[in-house]
C-alpha cells in the first residue's frame, strides 16, 4: 500500500479508534432485540469507523477542498452545463414541508409538493413544446429509457413487433446506445457528415421497416444545431418510426426551438444541466421526459393530476393500463426537482430565453477567441458549446488534448470534456455556459494559449502536468489490474494512523 | 437573468469579437419553420418573491402528523453535522471525478462508502450508487441474468411492489421474464410464523422446471411486509438450481441482521434512504447495489478504487470503466451516467457520524419502540397480521382499514399505508396498515395512536362502509 | 463527551507521558479547601434529544404574527446565498486574524466590509465592527471626549433609549457627563412640520454654556420616532461650538437619505442588523462605527488596511494597532476585543448580494409600504403622532395604545411597539404605537392590522382603562 | 498599488461592473421616496459593487479557503480556547423560532427564548458557583467592564468614593487594564512571582483602602492556578475590595473550582471559549457575567425573570432602580447564547467535568512532551494551556518565537499564541483544548521538533517561514505608515479586474 499523499489526509478507517465517537442518539433499552430469532441476526457488529465528530469534520471539510468545483471556479466541461446552481434553490429543497414530506402521504397531506410538480411539468411541457411530461426519471440515462420504452410500447400497441433497430448518430452520448440495448433494440450507428451533422443519405438509408426509433441529440454533442433536422425528422415519420430527442443540450435553444413543435415525438430534459440543479460529484440529476400526443398513453405511472376543483392527486395503482409501468420508488427524484422548479421561476420565459442566448453568445465568444490557438474544426456558429482539437498541436509539438487539459489545471481551471465526441481527434468538447463573465472567458483564453506556447518551448512541462493538485497523474492500470475497491482492514484501533 | 454576469457592453463586445450583429445571427443553423420565439411562461421573479412562494407550497405540505409511515422510506433522526457538511459546495457543484487530479475529494468519499457498504452488506464490491432501491433492484436482476446467462427471475412477493413494478419494466425491455414467488398464506402456514413470508415450496417448485432456467432470486429481508425472510434457506435453494441469489435489503438493518455476506447471497441491492436521507417525497435517494468479487465485471455505475500517482501517493481514481456506457456504448453493462453521489456522501457521512454502536442503537431502539407499537396497537383493537419475527415494521388487521386511516389523519395520526393502496390486486391486504417505528418515535406519539384508534374501533360504523 | 476524541487507552497514554497515575493528580495546585467535585446540572443529551428539546423551544415563540415591529431591528429579505455562504466553517471557526498568512479570508472581508461601509456613511474609517448600535454609539461619544479632552456631550432625546442608557452607563463609569438635548413638542412646533424632532434652540442653548464645554453632539437621522432629522444644521451648530458631531444612522437608509458625509457629521455609529442578519432576539448584531480620517487614532476596535507582503503581493493585515488593549492595555481607546467579525462579514456579503440598486429598492419599497401603512391606519382611526417627514416607521396615536396592541395579537397582528414600554416617563407617547413598514410588509399585512384595529377603536371599551 | 497575490483573488470592487447583479428584492413603486424632502436624501446613489451571485459565490468560497480554523486543523491559540464548535449548535441558533423572534416581542411572545436564558443563567451559576448570572455583555472585555462598574456601583452604594485603583497582575490580557480605564478607574500593575502565580507580598503591599477591586485570571494567562488564592482573597476582603475573576480560562476547571464559592465576588464568563460558540473570525462572542450576593443588586437590567407560574419575563423598563443600567440595546447575543445552551445540554454535568479533565490532560501532555525541545519555564502541572519559550533557542540559533510560528505554518498548523504573556520572554502560549486527537498532539511535537533542528540546520528557512501559505510575511510598516484602511476607487465598472 501507497502512502497518502502529502494534501491527502487519511481515510475514515484511519482515523478510527474503539471508543470515539457516540453521543448522538439515546440509547435502546437492554434486551430490544430479544424477540429476534438469533439465526436471523448479525453475529458482529459491522466494523464501522469511530470517529469523534470534531474529526468527522476535518475529514470532510479538507477533503472537500481536494475538489474543483463550480463554486471554486471556471469548469467549462462540454455537455456537462456546469452552470452556477442558485443557492436559493438548496434552501427551497430544505424546507421542512418539502424535505419531511413522506413520499407515501395521503394525496390531502402533499397538496403543496404536488403543485409544485404539476405546474413544473406545465412548464417543462411549454420549454419542450411537448403534450405532457413524466418527472420520474432520476437521471438523462434513464430518461432516455422511459422514453425508449414508451417507443417500444407504442409500435407493440399497433402490432408492429418487427420494428426492432434504434438509430443512433456516432458522435451521440454513450448513454443513447446503451439505452437502446437496455430497452431490448439493436442500436444502428450512422456516422456523420463533414459539416458535423449527421450524414443524412446514411440516415435514410439506414431508415425502414425496423426502425423503432431516432435518437437525436439536438443540438449536437458537437455543439451544432442539426441544420437539416426538418429533412430527418419528415423521413423517420415517413417510415413510422418515432424520433427521441436527447435534451441533454437544450440550454442553448430555449425559446428558439421547441423539440416538440418541430417534429420531435419524445424527449429528456436534463435538470441538472439546463435547470442548474447541483450536480452533487455526480449525481442526483433527474430526467424528465417529454412526449406528444402519440406516446401520452404509455407514460409511466403514477402521474400527478390536477382535478377540476384544483387540487392535485397522484393517479391511483393500476388506473392507466396502458402505462408502461413504474421505472422507480415512488415519483422522482423530488428534492431536486424543487430546485429545478426555483430556478424556472426565478428565471420566467424572458429570463430562460436570456440564459439561451447567453450560453451561445459566451461558446461562441470562446470559440472566436481560441480559433487561432486551437484546431476548430466545425467553422460555423456553434450553439452552447464547441468542439476544439489539439490535432495539429500534437503533430507539431507531440502535445496531446491530455495533456492541454492537465496543464489547464496548473492554471486554475477545470479541463473540457476531452476526446469525446469519438469522432472528432483530439477532441476538446468546451461548454462555457452563461453564467461566467468575459473576464473568467478571457482569462481562459490566456492560459490556453500560453500552454500552446509551451507546447513548444517546453513540452516537458506539459507531459507532466499538473503540477500544482493535490495528486499528480495517476496510475489508472494499477487501479484496473488490482481494483481495491473497498478499505479491507476495518478494524477500528488496530489500524495504524498515517499522519 | 438572475444569474448572469454579462453587461450590456460585454455582449456588444462579444459579439463585436464574434463579428456579427445580433445574438439572433447565432442561431441560423435552425431553420425558420422549426423555430418559435419565446416562451409561454410567466415573468422573472425577484427572490424574495420566489421565497415567500416556496415558503407557501411547502407549508401546504402536512409534516406535522405523528407518523408511523414507513413501507420503504424512513424517518430518521440526522445529526446536523451531516447537512452542514453536504452544504460544502465543493461537493455538490462538481461532477463526475473525470479529472481525478483535482478530485480527489470526490473520489475519496466514494471509495469510503464502497467500503463502509461493503462492511454492511458483506459482500465486497458496492457500486458508487445507483438511482434508487427499485432501479437497484432492477439492475440486481439483469446483473444475474449477464452472469447466467438465463433469462428468468423469480421475485418474491414479499418484495416492496414497487420495485417488483420496476423490475417488471425493466425486464419488459430486454425481454427477459420476471415471475412472481407467491407467499405463504395465513392458512398454509398454520401453526408455523412463517405466515407472510415467502413460500419455499412454490420457490423449490419453480426452480425445478428445467426448462425455464433461472438466472436468480429476489427475495428482501425485512420484506415489504416487515417479515423476516429464511434468507439462507432461499439462498441454498437459488445455489443449487444455478441461479444467483439477490437479496433486497435495508441498511440500517444490518447492523443488527445477518448480512447478505452472511447467508451468501450473490447480490444486494436496496435502498440507501435511511442513511441520512430526507423523506423528500420520494427523493434524491440511493441505490444500494453490491456483489460478490466474482461479479465484479457485471456491475453497473461507477466503481472508484485507490491507486497511486507518479509519486506513488496513495490516491483514488474511477476503474473498471471498460463496463459503461461512455466507453462501452451499446454493450456496457447499464445506460447509467449520472448517479446519486452526493447521497453516497450523505450515506457516508452519516454512518461515520452516527458509528458502529450508534447504528445498532438506532437498529435496536426501533425494534423496542415496534414491540412498544404493536402491543399498544393489540390492545387497541389492531393485531397483527402475521405472526413472524420482525424487526421494527409490521401489518396490522384493522377492519375498514383505509377508511380508518382516512380517519386518523384528523386525529393528526398518519397510521402508516392501508396495503389496499399499493396491493390493490389481494384481498389479505383490504383490512392492512403496514406501520412502522423508528428511533424517532416517542411514547407519546404511540399512545395517540392507540388512544385515537381505539376510539375509532370502538365506532358502530366503521369498518363497515 | 460527546465531542472529545480521546479513549481511554489514550487518556492512560498521556497520564503515562505525563508520569501521574490520575487525572487528580494535575489539579493538585486547587487547594483543597477551594475545590467542589462536579457540577448540579442533568446528565448529558444524546443530539436526537437536545435536537427535540430545542425544536419545542424555538416553538414555544411566536414568529407567526404580522409584524411591524421595528425600533431599532427590522426585518428584511436577506437572499439565501448570504447564509449558505455565512455557513463556510473556514469563516467561522477561525479567530482574530493575528496570523495573517492563514488569515487572509477574514482580512480581506474586514477590509472589504470597512469599505462598504465608508461608502454608505460617507466617512472614511469604519472599524472592523462593535458590539451593536447602542455601544457604537457610546463609544462615539467617548471618541469625541478623547479627541476634545472635552467631558460632556449632548445626546437628543431621539436617539434610541436603549442608546442612551447605554451611553449613560459608560459615561458614568467614565466619570463623563450625557446631557439631554429634548425634542420639539407638538405645540412648540405649531404650524412646523418639526415636531418630535431635536429642539434646535435648546441644543444652541446647551452649547453656549461655556463654563461647561461640549464635547459631541449625539443625533440619530432617522429618529428612534422614524422622522428625519435636520441633521445638516446640527453639524453647523455643533462644530460652532468646537464640538464633534456623532451620527446614529440605520444603514438601509443610507441608500437613499443623505450621508454622514453629506452632512459633514464627525463620527457614525449606528446598528448593522438590517444588513442581512437575522433579528434572533436582539443580537448577535453588528455595531457600525464610522469616522473621519482625522480621528483615526481615537476610534476604538481593529482595523484591517491593505499592504504587500514580501514578495510584494497584495495583502491584508491589521493595522494601527498601538490603539488596542493587546498593545497599549489601560491606555487603549477601548478594551474591546472579540467583536461581531462574522456580523460584518454578513453585512458585506448582504451589500454585495443585494447590490446599489437593490439597496436603493430595499430602502424605497420599504418606504412606500409605509406610506400605504401610513394611509391606512390613519383611516382606522390611529393618526401620525408627528406630521414631519420620515423614511419607513413613524409613531401613531391610538387611544389606551398598550391595551390596543395586546388585544391586537390576539388578532394576529404585532403592532409595533407601545411607546410608553420604552419611555414610560413621557405622558406625550402613552398613547403611541411606534410602527414600521419594511420591503418584506405585504398590503395584505397592511390591509390585516387596519381592519383588526379599526374594530377595536370602535369597540367602546378600548382606550378608556 | 501592488497587483494581487498569485492566490488572492479580485477584491469586490475589482469584480464590479455596472449592470451585474439585481434580482434579489421587487422593484418600488415609481415616486416612492417623493413624499421626502429632496434636501434629505443622497445625492447620488452609493457606488457599492455589483457583482453577479455566481461571482459573489466564488469570491467567499474562494476568501474562506485561504483562511486556516478550527474546521480545517490544529488551531492551539492560547488563551482563546479553539475548541470544535458542535454543528447542531449552528443548527440549532438557525431554527426559525429563535431567529426571527424580534427583540422588543412581547414576553407572551418569547417564551422559548426567555426560557433558554434563564436556564442558560441558572447553569452559568452553577458552574461559576455564583448567585446570578447576566447575558448581556457581548464578549469576555464587555463582561469585564459589566462587572467592573458593578463593583463601583456597591462601593459607591456604601458611600466608598474613594475606592478609585484596579489591582491588576501583569501577566494580565489587556483587557483588565483597558477595562479599569473605560470604568474610571486607576490600574496598578502587580508583579508576578517566580513561580508564575501573583506575587502575594507586592499584592498585599498594593492592597489598602483606595482598592476596589482586584482583576484575577484563574487560571492565570499562563496556565496555572492561582495556588496562594485563598490568601489573595483573603486579603482583598479584608481592605473591603472586591474580587474580580476573569472567566476565560475557565474551560480548565469546571467541576473543580467554583469562583463564586472560592470567594471572588464578580466573575464573567467567555462563551466563545469554554462553551464552544464559534470565533467567527473575530467575533460574535457573549461575555456573561456571573455575581456573588453583594452585587445583586446592580445588575444590568432588563434581568430574565421567572415567574410563579413557570412563565418568563423581562424586567420592565427602570424596574430596578440600583441597576447599573443597560449595557447595551435588548437582552444580549441571543443567537451566541443559544449554542452555549445546546453545547451545555449535550454535556450535562458530567460531560463538562470531563471537558476541563481533558483539556488539563491534554496541555499537560502536550508539555511534557515538548519539555526537551522547548523551554518551559514553569514547570509544574499547568491547566488547560501552557507557556513554553523560545529563549534558548534564540540565544543558541538567532531564532525567534516568531519565526517558529511562522514554520509552523507551513507544517499545517496554525501557530500558539505568541509573546503573550508579556511576562515571558519569547513567550509561546499553547492551549490544545480537549477535541484534539492525541495524534494530532504527537503530530504537533514532531513539527516543533523538526523546526527546531532546522533552527539548527537552516535557519534561514525560518526567517523567510512561511513559504506555503497564500501570502509570504507581511509589509506592517507599510499598512501602518501609510494606511489604506478602505477601498478608494469604487467606481464600478470603471475599475480594471486584475485577473
Ligand atoms: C448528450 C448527453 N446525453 C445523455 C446524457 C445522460 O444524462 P445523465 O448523465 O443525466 O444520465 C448526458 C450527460 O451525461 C449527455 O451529455
Ligand atoms: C484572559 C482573557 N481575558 C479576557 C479576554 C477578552 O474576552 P473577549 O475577547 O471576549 O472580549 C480574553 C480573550 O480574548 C482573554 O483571553
Amino acid at each position: 500500500m501507497t502512502a497518502p499523499g502529502d494534501r491527502l489526509g487519511p481515510t475514515l478507517f484511519e482515523r478510527s479508534r474503539p471508543g470515539r465517537g457516540g453521543g448522538k442518539v439515546p440509547h435502546p433499552p437492554k434486551g430490544a432485540l430479544a424477540r429476534i430469532p438469533a439465526s436471523q441476526l448479525r453475529a458482529d457488529g459491522p466494523r464501522l469507523p469511530e470517529v469523534s465528530e470534531p474529526e468527522l469534520t476535518r475529514h470532510y471539510v479538507n477533503l472537500s477542498r481536494l475538489n474543483y468545483s463550480v463554486d471554486s471556479g471556471f469548469y467549462p466541461l462540454g455537455s456537462c452545463t456546469m452552470k452556477y446552481n442558485p443557492k436559493i434553490d438548496e434552501w427551497a429543497a430544505r424546507l421542512n414541508g418539502f424535505a419531511a414530506l413522506h413520499p407515501l402521504a395521503p394525496d390531502d397531506l402533499a397538496q403543496g409538493t404536488l403543485q409544485l410538480l404539476w405546474e413544473l411539468e406545465q412548464a417543462l411541457a411549454e420549454i419542450g413544446g411537448m403534450q405532457a411530461v413524466t418527472l420520474q426519471p432520476a437521471a438523462g440515462a434513464q430518461g432516455e429509457l422511459t422514453g425508449i420504452l414508451m417507443t417500444r410500447a407504442y409500435h407493440r400497441s399497433r402490432g408492429e413487433v418487427e420494428r426492432t433497430e434504434v438509430l443512433v448518430p456516432d458522435s451521440a452520448h454513450g448513454t443513447n446506445p446503451a439505452t437502446a440495448s437496455m430497452a431490448g433494440f439493436k442500436t444502428v450507428s450512422i456516422p456523420s457528415a463533414a459539416d458535423g451533422g449527421v450524414d443524412v443519405e446514411a440516415f435514410r438509408a439506414a431508415l425502414g421497416p425496423r426502425t423503432a426509433a431516432v435518437m437525436i441529440t439536438n443540438p449536437s454533442t458537437l455543439g451544432l444545431f442539426e441544420a437539416r433536422l426538418g429533412e430527418l425528422l419528415a423521413a423517420v415519420h415517413k417510415v413510422g418510426a418515432l424520433a427521441y430527442m436527447d435534451g441533454a443540450n437544450l440550454n442553448a435553444i430555449m425559446g428558439r426551438f421547441k423539440p416538440g413543435e418541430a417534429g420531435f415525438d419524445v424527449m429528456h430534459f436534463n435538470v441538472h444541466k439546463t435547470f442548474s440543479t447541483p450536480h452533487g460529484g455526480g449525481g442526483p440529476g433527474a430526467g424528465p421526459v417529454g412526449v406528444g400526443e402519440k406516446l401520452l398513453p404509455f407514460l409511466p405511472s403514477p402521474r400527478v393530476l390536477r382535478e377540476p376543483d384544483g387540487r392535485f392527486k397522484l393517479e391511483a395503482e393500476g388506473e392507466r393500463a396502458t402505462s408502461i409501468g413504474r421505472v422507480r420508488a415512488f415519483v422522482g427524484n423530488t428534492g431536486v426537482l424543487v430546485r429545478a422548479y426555483a430556478y424556472i421561476r426565478a428565471h420566467g420565459g424572458s429570463g430562460l430565453c436570456e440564459v439561451s442566448d447567453d450560453a451561445v453568445l459566451a461558446a461562441n465568444y470562446l470559440k472566436a477567441r481560441l480559433r487561432d490557438v486551437l484546431d476548430v474544426p466545425f467553422d460555423r456558429p456553434c450553439m452552447h458549446e464547441f468542439v476544439a482539437s489539439s490535432a495539429t498541436l500534437k503533430a507539431q509539438t507531440g502535445i496531446r488534448t491530455l495533456d492541454v487539459a492537465k496543464r489547464l489545471i496548473d492554471y486554475g481551471f477545470h479541463p473540457p470534456t476531452i476526446y469525446f465526441p469519438l469522432t472528432v481527434e483530439e477532441a476538446l468538447l468546451i461548454e462555457p455556459t452563461e453564467t461566467e463573465s468575459i473576464e473568467t472567458l478571457d482569462s481562459f483564453v490566456t492560459a490556453i494559449e500560453r500552454i500552446v506556447e509551451e507546447a513548444h518551448s517546453d513540452p516537458e512541462l506539459l507531459h507532466s502536468a499538473p503540477h500544482n493538485s493535490p495528486v499528480r497523474r495517476l496510475d489508472e492500470t494499477m487501479a484496473a489490474r488490482q481494483p481495491n475497491l473497498r478499505w479491507q482492514a476495518m478494524t477500528g484501533g488496530q489500524t495504524p494512523c498515517p499522519e | 437573468m438572475p444569474y448572469g454576469p454579462h453587461t450590456p457592453e460585454d455582449r456588444a463586445r462579444m459579439l463585436e469579437v464574434i463579428g456579427v450583429d445580433a445574438v439572433d445571427d447565432l442561431f441560423a443553423d435552425i431553420p425558420q419553420s422549426l423555430r418559435t420565439s419565446g416562451l409561454g411562461l410567466p415573468p422573472p421573479e425577484s427572490e424574495a418573491e420566489l421565497s415567500a412562494h416556496l415558503l407557501k407550497l411547502a407549508a401546504a405540505n402536512r409534516v406535522d402528523l405523528v407518523s408511523f409511515l414507513g413501507a420503504g422510506a424512513y424517518s430518521h433522526f440526522v445529526p446536523a453535522v451531516v447537512d452542514q457538511l453536504l452544504l460544502r459546495s465543493e461537493f455538490y457543484t462538481a461532477y463526475t471525478p473525470y479529472q481525478p487530479e483535482i478530485s480527489q475529494g470526490t473520489l475519496q468519499t466514494i471509495y469510503e462508502y464502497q467500503s463502509l457498504l461493503a462492511e454492511l452488506t458483506g459482500l465486497d464490491v458496492v457500486s458508487a450508487s445507483h438511482y434508487d432501491g427499485a432501479t437497484a433492484t432492477a439492475e440486481g436482476a439483469l446483473m444475474a441474468c449477464r452472469a447466467t446467462r438465463r433469462e428468468r427471475v423469480l421475485v418474491s412477493r414479499g418484495v416492496h411492489p414497487h420495485y417488483r413494478q420496476t423490475l417488471c419494466t425493466y425486464f419488459g425491455g430486454a425481454s427477459l421474464v420476471a415471475d412472481e414467488i407467491p407467499l405463504l398464506a395465513d392458512g398454509t402456514a398454520a401453526g408455523t410464523t412463517a405466515a407472510g413470508t415467502t413460500d419455499l415450496a412454490a420457490l423449490e417448485r419453480m426452480l425445478a422446471d428445467v426448462d425455464r432456467p433461472i438466472a436468480g432470486v429476489v427475495v428482501a429481508n425485512p420484506s415489504f411486509f416487515g417479515l423476516l425472510e429464511p434468507m439462507a434457506e432461499i439462498g441454498r435453494l437459488a445455489h443449487a438450481a444455478g441461479a444467483l441469489f439477490v437479496a433486497v435489503v435495508e441498511p440500517v438493518s444490518l447492523a443488527v441482521l445477518a448480512t447478505p455476506g452472511d447467508y451468501e447471497a450473490d447480490i444486494a441491492a436496496g435502498e440507501g434512504q435511511p442513511l441520512g436521507m430526507p423523506l423528500a417525497y420520494g427523493g434524491p435517494y440511493l441505490g444500494i447495489l453490491a456483489c460478490r468479487e466474482a461479479l465484479v465485471r457485471q456491475i453497473p455505475g461507477r466503481l472508484v478504487g485507490m491507486t497511486a500517482d507518479v509519486d506513488g501517493r496513495r490516491a483514488f481514481v474511477m476503474t473498471l470503466r471498460a463496463r459503461e456506457q461512455d466507453i462501452r456504448r451499446e454493450k456496457a453493462s447499464s445506460n447509467i451516467c449520472t448517479n446519486q453521489a452526493l447521497c453516497a456522501l450523505a450515506a457516508a457521512m452519516y454512518l461515520a457520524a452516527i458509528g458502529p454502536h450508534g447504528l445498532r442503537d438506532v437498529a435496536a431502539l426501533g425494534a423496542a419502540r415496534a414491540t412498544e407499537l404493536e402491543l399498544a396497537l393489540a390492545a387497541a383493537g389492531a393485531p397483527r397480521l402475521h405472526p413472524g419475527p420482525y424487526l421494527n415494521e409490521f401489518a396490522v388487521r384493522v377492519p375498514g382499514a383505509p377508511e380508518v386511516h382516512r380517519r386518523l389523519l384528523e386525529h393528526g395520526v398518519l397510521a402508516g399505508l392501508p396495503l389496499a393502496r399499493v396491493i390493490p390486486d389481494d384481498p389479505s391486504f383490504a383490512d392492512a396498515l403496514l406501520v412502522c417505528a423508528t428511533e424517532t418515535t416517542t411514547s407519546e406519539d404511540i399512545a395517540a395512536f392507540a388512544t385515537a384508534l381505539a376510539a375509532l374501533v370502538a365506532e358502530p360504523q366503521v369498518g363497515v362502509r
